[in-house]
């Protein structure tokens, strides 16, 4: 039996367009898009339309979109090349404490280089105040930079907010937006961002092909340097396969959006619910409204995340901990203790990440088969004084 | 990522539960992870005449509690003594890279609860803090916490050059080195 | 009917076995492989798998191979990776003149940082005198880096003998062998580097995949900071489909590694002496011996290379003037200048990398269709007084 | 990656050749490329009687030399001085961002000629130098050949914004500019 997989966050299975757009492609054309020949202009054309399929799903020009090997690589870009092209300006950069660990890592490598970051406190409910951020600018600063959505709390942050204020300051701002490009309406015009980092495994594409959006104008270095393309901003041949599935699921998203977000926004519902009803103890966590259609971030009390993972897993039910790029991580999440959880409540915690391909039933096996798991688990614990 | 018997050991846990009124008690927290594990004895012509457990951790935490238990079960209070968290770890056949120091919660929880009992014998009073009490601070100083079992070797995950286990920082590199190395 | 196709140093058609691996996965997995569930373990055994069949074709462990986007990342993380991990031991790098501009540029990014590189001529064959190297180490040289094979002329350097003098000094040694690896044989226990880097699409596997071999205990930051992957080395969910055709196709070259090198030599042999016996004022560039077994430079007098690619691509040939990835670039390759070819030599200067799928006969079409091409050109040409 | 209009002018080129006694004679090289073109004119009734050119460059560059002696031919020396290098991209339909400088070639050897013909009807000298004596010294500082038409606008291929076209470093984001941009 295939497994009920509640784990889209960590990849999306390809929707058979997007599999057939790969497998078309890779059937018949290898050449490099930057190849002067005809072998070339054929991946060169397979290439422009990519990217206009991935500008349409956020708004921008095609020019601004700028290919690259995922969402880590796309934040790393963003975050290093803002940095390194304003090292004369200022080595000051303001982020939010709940950032995913390529924002994070990627500035704490920047730390160690001698840049400042001021990396600002959210409420229980994962939300940053824009007047914080407000608060923290310096003259020094050139770089704001806070997620769209949270990956393990589905929290949306006031970005457009944020993205005025850094405007009104001339501070080039940039969004992680992997979270929920593809997932939930998200338009660059409206966001005012400079930058915005997504990737195709959030939507239905393939894993490792993502895109930079940068506004024109944006004072960015490559974070690969090498040959001329993508307009010199990124250097390497093009993942070809990779962007061909991405635009072909960019395409989809944008024509299937609406039915996906009430799609998934009811199993979001439904899951909630049960799980309030039917586990005592547990905590929801993150926004009530501002949040992602698709994600459930549930903490069970007294126990620890990863064993009911496992248990759920023999069961045939995909889970996940927290994000899939920790989940060889054992501390506690970050996350979950900017926002004021306990250290075992959050080691407690459950991820699910839905998508439009997921049913009513599913969720109602993962309904059944979880109390049990909690009830041996909890025998099991010495926290548990039921 | 958990081998068959690892599985086994953490879905049919041996073991499991409370001594009401035990001989000894050992209570450790993983300072990496911040799992638990409290494990109770009883004691017969010193040797482990009985012995349980309860673990609030992950799958190879449960299956390493259930695995060392049944190792002592029987034993000399002095052999049980001797048992190692590598022992535990390859009775299991082996557990994943970032996994071996969950063997280090079976092992010493096993050895704390025979000291309480020769703690006991001996009239000395009970040690004070347990280890949920250990654990409440520790996640305000998460950069500190790397930790590693005494005598393993603690590599850069950066520049792969063997580093002092308790630095932050790679001495090689200058990495911030990650408590989940 | 189909090009005949001899730019293979641009892409290489994907054989039928990798395109099977490539849509056998994407058909069947989406799975990420750091998930801890049953579809992760499936991509996760996916990449190890790949993780070894890599590691068989350079003799590495396969501990020591970390995947990534390509070749110029790959190349990208060596050298800014080495260099930022011993930024207060020293801030001197060593380089060939003739590298390639993933090479180039990453230097040149970093000079822009504060760091001092030294670029070391090479003979009228394109050799590097090891003893320049030697000569050019201080006590502040951090790193070394010398491409193993070059992309536009052949010609392999002596890397081997680099690596002594850098070993002898505890200095590490990069070297880019894109343009060698699965080309002809290539062990990094023979080599002695510390790093190496190697990308799919030089040998018949898909663009957008690539590794960097690290020898254990080399000091290098990520480039790309973020999750655990990759021995938290390179973050970033995998490309797995790329990294499937990557292993895949590593596999076969190793295979049929000796049967493809006396191919692709006879076919160089063949196309190198028609050339000379039939086109008038052609040199032929690169070290006779030391060199490539699927590459011919050539430079054809009074005439300009762009237009005799366009005019044989009107006829079905596909070459190249210089690498793919400088193909929108206008000046004379660097390479040819630092040989000692004169300008207008320089830019009349066609590259013509083969595989083992190309014939003969295809080498026959191309060598009866040049010389008319040749002789219209220079009857346009101003330089031409013949 | 050209338009069919500009392979049509580079496969079929018209008026490739030299004239032998021309009434003038211009010769260009593109600094950015190192490209050449030598154009030779007739002139009768103060315009162009017959034109012709030779070409040492890329497709467009052999396209736009056809296209500009095509449009040359039997104007008024007054209208011929007139033909500006947008005005021969436009005529071809485009060319590529990267090659709209090959443009120059054609206008500027054109105009030359002309001027080359005024001059020696003025009895001025003729110029010394020709277009491969000029470039020859050229590649040794190929980081300064960032050249522009006069008027057109150069952007940082790193940031994308504005800079003067001579920099060799962007003015905002201190990267230096490569020559090809
Ligand atoms: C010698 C050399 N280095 C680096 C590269 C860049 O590789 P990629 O385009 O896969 O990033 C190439 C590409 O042909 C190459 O030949
Ligand atoms: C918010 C966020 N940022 C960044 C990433 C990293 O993306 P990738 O693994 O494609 O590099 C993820 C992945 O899930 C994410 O959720
Ligand atoms: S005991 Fe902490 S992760 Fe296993
Ligand atoms: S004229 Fe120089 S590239 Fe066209």
């Amino acid at each position: 039996m295939a497994p009920i997989y509640f784990d889209n966050l960590a990849g999306t299975p390809l929707l058979p367009a997007v599999q057939e757009a790969m497998s078309g492609y890779l059937a018949q054309h290898w050449g490099n898009p930057s190849s002067q020949h005809q072998v070339g202009d054929v991946a060169n054309a397979a290439l422009e339309k990519a990217r206009e399929q991935v500008a349409a799903l956020i708004g921008a020009e095609p020019r601004e979109i700028v290919f690259c090997s995922g969402g880590t690589e796309s934040i790393n870009h963003a975050i290093k090349g803002v940095a390194w092209a304003q090292a004369k300006k200022g080595r000051h950069i303001i982020t939010s404490n709940i950032e995913h660990n390529a924002v994070l890592r990627t500035l704490r490598a920047l730390k160690l280089q001698d840049w400042r970051v001021t990396s600002l406190d959210v409420d229980q409910h994962g939300l940053l105040d824009p007047a914080k951020v407000a608060e923290a600018i310096t003259d020094q600063t050139v770089l704001i930079t806070v997620m769209l959505a949270n990956n393990e709390i589905g929290t949306l942050e006031p970005v457009a907010e944020i993205a005025q204020i850094a405007a009104a300051r001339k501070i080039p701002m940039h969004t992680d937006a992997v979270a929920a490009v593809g997932v939930m309406p998200v338009e660059v015009k409206d966001l005012g961002v400079s930058l915005l980092s997504l990737a195709a495994n959030q939507f239905h594409g393939p894993a490792g092909a993502g895109a930079l959006y940068v506004k024109r104008g944006t004072p960015l270095w490559p974070l690969v340097d090498g040959g001329v393309q993508e307009h010199n901003k990124r250097a390497g041949s093009q993942n070809m396969v990779g962007i061909v599935g991405l635009g072909q699921a960019a395409e989809l998203a944008l024509a299937e959006m609406d039915s996906r977000v009430a799609r998934t926004r009811a199993l979001k519902d439904f899951v909630t619910q049960g799980l309030q009803a039917r586990v005592p103890h547990v905590t929801i966590n993150g926004h009530p409204e501002l949040c992602l259609p698709h994600l459930v971030s549930v903490s069970v009390g007294y126990i620890e995340g990863e064993s009911m993972m496992i248990m759920l897993d023999e069961e045939g039910i995909c889970v996940a901990t927290r994000s899939a790029c920790a989940a060889g991580a054992l501390q506690a999440s970050h996350v979950l203790l900017s926002i004021g959880l306990d250290f075992a409540v959050a080691q407690g915690t459950l991820v699910l990440s839905f998508s439009h391909l997921n049913t009513k039933q599913e969720a109602q096996v993962f309904l059944d088969k979880l109390p049990p798991i909690v009830e041996r688990l909890r025998s099991m614990s010495p926290l548990w004084k039921g | 990522m958990y081998s068959e018997l690892v599985k086994d050991h953490f879905m049919h846990p041996r073991n499991v539960g409370e001594i009401p009124e035990p001989d000894g008690k050992g209570e450790v927290g993983n300072p990496v992870c911040g799992d638990m594990m409290t494990v109770y004895i009883k004691v017969k012509d010193d040797a482990i005449a009985d012995v349980k457990f309860k673990t609030f951790g992950c799958g190879a935490a449960i299956a390493v509690s259930s695995m060392v238990t049944e190792m002592a079960k029987g034993k000399p209070l002095a052999e049980a003594m001797k048992i190692s968290n590598r022992d535990v770890a390859q009775a299991l056949g082996g557990l994943p890279k970032n996994k071996l120091h969950c063997s280090n919660l079976g092992a010493d929880a096993l050895h704390m609860a025979i000291q309480d009992y020769l703690d006991r014998k001996a009239g000395k009073p009970p040690k004070e803090k347990n280890a949920e009490q250990e654990l409440a601070g520790m996640h305000l100083e998460p950069g500190h916490a790397h930790a590693h079992a005494k005598g393993e070797k603690c590599y850069c995950p950066y520049c792969d050059i063997e580093v002092p286990s308790e630095a932050p920082f790679c001495t090689n590199c200058g990495q911030e080195i990650p408590p989940e190395h």
